[in-house]
């Protein structure tokens, strides 16, 4: 998945995935169950029964899965700074051309 | 990198057992034995004039796959798409008592009848590794 | 009096097809066999005048898995009197987050929706029997 | 001034929905400027209502699923523009019709509900209308298998990564999602919609669709206020799947300040190499 990108961006330079606070979570599950895109990895054994793993699978600008959780557990970053980045970036990148 | 396809148009037929065991071999060929090349075409929609299933059958190969020997696939597929590449009547294989026989629902299904589904498949897998020899 | 025609689309490619074809097997076979029967969908629309005649100028219930509404678009065109169109989809959209299986099989979900949805159409072949004993 | 009708009833004398569908009729040419084609004039002579037919749209009014009406306008070679079917508007609005012939309470009112409607949607489609769309699109199509994903060339698309679209008109847009949402969601079942008067910037979120796959979340590709959604989606969200750049559009919103918005968006040839990337890779996967 590395030759993955957005707005011509590559993926992996943009920061946006669910952050969980998982003191906050009840392992409902849900999440997890939601995402088609695998960015959760479930951990049956552990304390901490899943984990965020492929961050960069994550559609951005897509925070469809923190609605599925009624306790408020996940977060996403500020929408305008990612924007601003990857404008930025985009640029960056134009100028060096 | 483009695999080579090859269509198959199945009968549902509802009045027979053979519509069911025509159905469940293409899908068998579609989900198990061949799902790199073989695509299902749907009868009802391509009869209700879906273009999807239409154009595909005028531009890849199409396998009619029929209960019995009114071969509604078959028919239907030389109607609105020009030709079948290769067909087959379950009839010939199974026997007309067979395919004509009361039809049983998915809930009911017995060993007897997955046997008929795979014998059927075998015959489709059959007919779809000729034209991808070709 | 001749039966009412239960007709379903079949269609292969997804669930509601197979859920289609088998609430009408169910109607057919189990709910109202003496008053409902099926006909083969691409047979009155591919085959000869008989298979015209399985329809033309009767009473129909069309059962189609999809929006696409295959079964009712053939079953008017080869001159059949709709009496009630059903949608598998409709039943699936009172039954939000269910996985009914797939074209090949069924899950106990999946099943449950089928018997619901027949329930109804035998419900609805009930009824017209009664309209057409009371318009004599 | 509102739209008149050439009506057809059935005007059926066998069963109550016959009676209902000529008094709808009736009250449609009192109501407006429609005239009402008599059925059995029309069937000893086609000649009398040419010119109607040929001036005003054809509205037929069956009674009952024998559709009389609609197979004699089918027999004249007469185009139908609008359908209606008692029987199925009864059941639609909860009205049992009665089972003998005189037209009573319950019918009228059901009469009355009909004609309210079609005048009624003339109003609505009015304000759905705000925003002047392409009456007919051109597309490039991109096929896998036997799928075929088309996407509309006119000048004026924009499309975000997320597979959103926006068609924008001065300071007004229309949104909607692209061909991939709806062939990879496959039976598109529910439509939440964003709210009216809400006011979001690029890339928050408009609302969802779902179906028994996945839901899908549309990333509006634009800032502003929505100003109407999609009614029809409400009933029949399978619109979007018959297309979505066209009857299955999503809503229309007020742009804030799309100079700004455009730098992240695509124009037709960056979208459609995203298209083709997205399709083959969700065919491998899939």
């Amino acid at each position: 998945m590395s030759e993955s990108s957005f707005m011509g961006v590559p993926r992996e330079e943009i920061d946006w995935s669910p952050r969980v606070d998982f003191s906050k979570c009840n392992y409902c599950m849900e999440c997890v169950e939601f995402c088609p895109h695998k960015v959760f990895e479930v951990h049956e054994e552990a304390d901490q029964k899943f984990v965020v793993k492929n961050p960069n699978n994550c559609v951005v600008f897509c925070r469809a899965c923190g609605k599925t959780c009624g306790l408020d557990a996940i977060s996403f970053p500020d929408k305008s700074e990612t924007t601003a980045h990857i404008k930025t970036i985009r640029k960056e990148a134009e100028s060096n051309e | 990198m483009d695999e080579k396809q090859v269509g198959v148009l199945s009968c549902s037929g509802e009045e027979c057992l053979g519509g069911t065991i025509a159905r469940l071999a293409t899908r068998k060929v579609m989900e198990v034995l061949r799902p790199d090349n073989v695509v299902t075409l749907c009868l009802p929609l391509y009869i209700a004039g879906g273009e999807e299933e239409r154009d595909f059958a005028k531009t890849y190969p199409v396998i009619s796959v029929d209960a019995c020997d009114k071969c509604c696939a078959k028919r239907a597929t030389i109607k609105y798409s020009g030709a079948v590449k290769d067909s087959l009547v379950l009839s010939d294989i199974l026997g007309e008592d067979v395919v004509l026989s009361k039809i049983v629902s998915a809930r009911d299904l017995k060993e007897e009848h997955y046997k008929m589904v795979d014998e059927a498949a075998e015959e489709i897998c059959k007919r779809v590794d000729k034209i991808l020899a070709e | 009096m001749s039966s009412i025609k239960v007709i379903a689309c079949s269609g292969i490619g997804k669930a509601m097809g197979l859920m289609a074809r088998e609430a009408a097997l169910q109607v057919t076979d189990k709910l109202a066999p003496d008053v409902a029967e099926t006909v083969c969908l691409a047979y009155i629309v591919t085959g000869d005048e008989d298979a015209r005649n399985k329809v033309e100028d009767l009473n129909c219930i069309t059962v189609d898995g999809c929006p696409a509404m295959c079964a009712a678009k053939s079953v008017e065109h080869a001159g059949g009197i709709v009496q009630a169109k059903y949608r598998v989809i409709d039943e699936m959209r009172s039954h939000k987050g269910v996985n009914a299986g797939t074209g090949t099989a069924l899950t106990e979900d999946g099943w449950q929706i089928v018997d619901e949805l027949a329930e109804k159409i035998a419900g609805k072949v009930a009824e017209l029997i009664r309209e057409d004993q009371s318009n004599g | 001034m509102s739209k008149t009708y050439a009506v057809l009833p059935c005007n059926g004398l066998d069963k109550c929905a016959g009676g209902v569908s000529k008094e709808a009729a009736v009250m449609l040419a009192e109501n407006s400027d429609s005239e009402i084609i008599c059925p059995v004039l029309l069937h000893a002579s086609d000649a009398r209502y040419e010119k109607i037919t040929q001036e005003k749209p054809l509205l037929v009014i069956d009674g009952c699923a024998t559709r009389c009406a609609s197979k004699l306008a089918a027999e004249k070679k007469l185009k139908i523009t609008e359908k209606i079917n008692i029987t199925e508007e009864a059941k639609a609005n909860g009205i049992t019709l009665g089972k003998g012939l005189h037209i009573g309470e319950n019918e009228m009112k059901l009469a009355k509900i009909i004609v309210d409607k079609l005048t009624q949607v003339q109003e609505s489609s009015k304000t759905e209308d705000s925003i002047e769309f392409p009456s007919k699109l051109t597309y490039e199509v991109y096929k896998k298998d036997k799928f075929v994903f088309r996407l509309p060339k006119e000048e004026g698309f924009y499309f975000n990564e997320n597979d959103v679209w926006a068609y924008v008109v001065g300071n007004k847009a229309r949104i909607g999602v692209t061909d991939f949402v709806q062939k990879s969601l496959s039976d598109i079942m529910f439509f939440t919609p964003p709210a009216i008067g809400n006011q979001m910037e690029q890339f928050e979120d408009a609302g969802n669709i779902e179906s028994a796959k996945a839901v899908f979340e549309i990333i509006s590709p634009v800032s502003g206020t929505i100003l109407a959604i999609n009614e029809k989606l409400m009933e029949a969200p399978e619109l979007i799947n018959q297309n979505p750049y066209e009857q299955g559009w999503i809503a229309e919103m007020e742009l804030s300040d799309f100079e700004n918005d455009k730098e992240l968006l695509h124009t037709f040839d960056g979208y459609f190499e995203v298209l083709k990337r997205k399709v083959d890779e969700f065919h491998v996967k899939h």
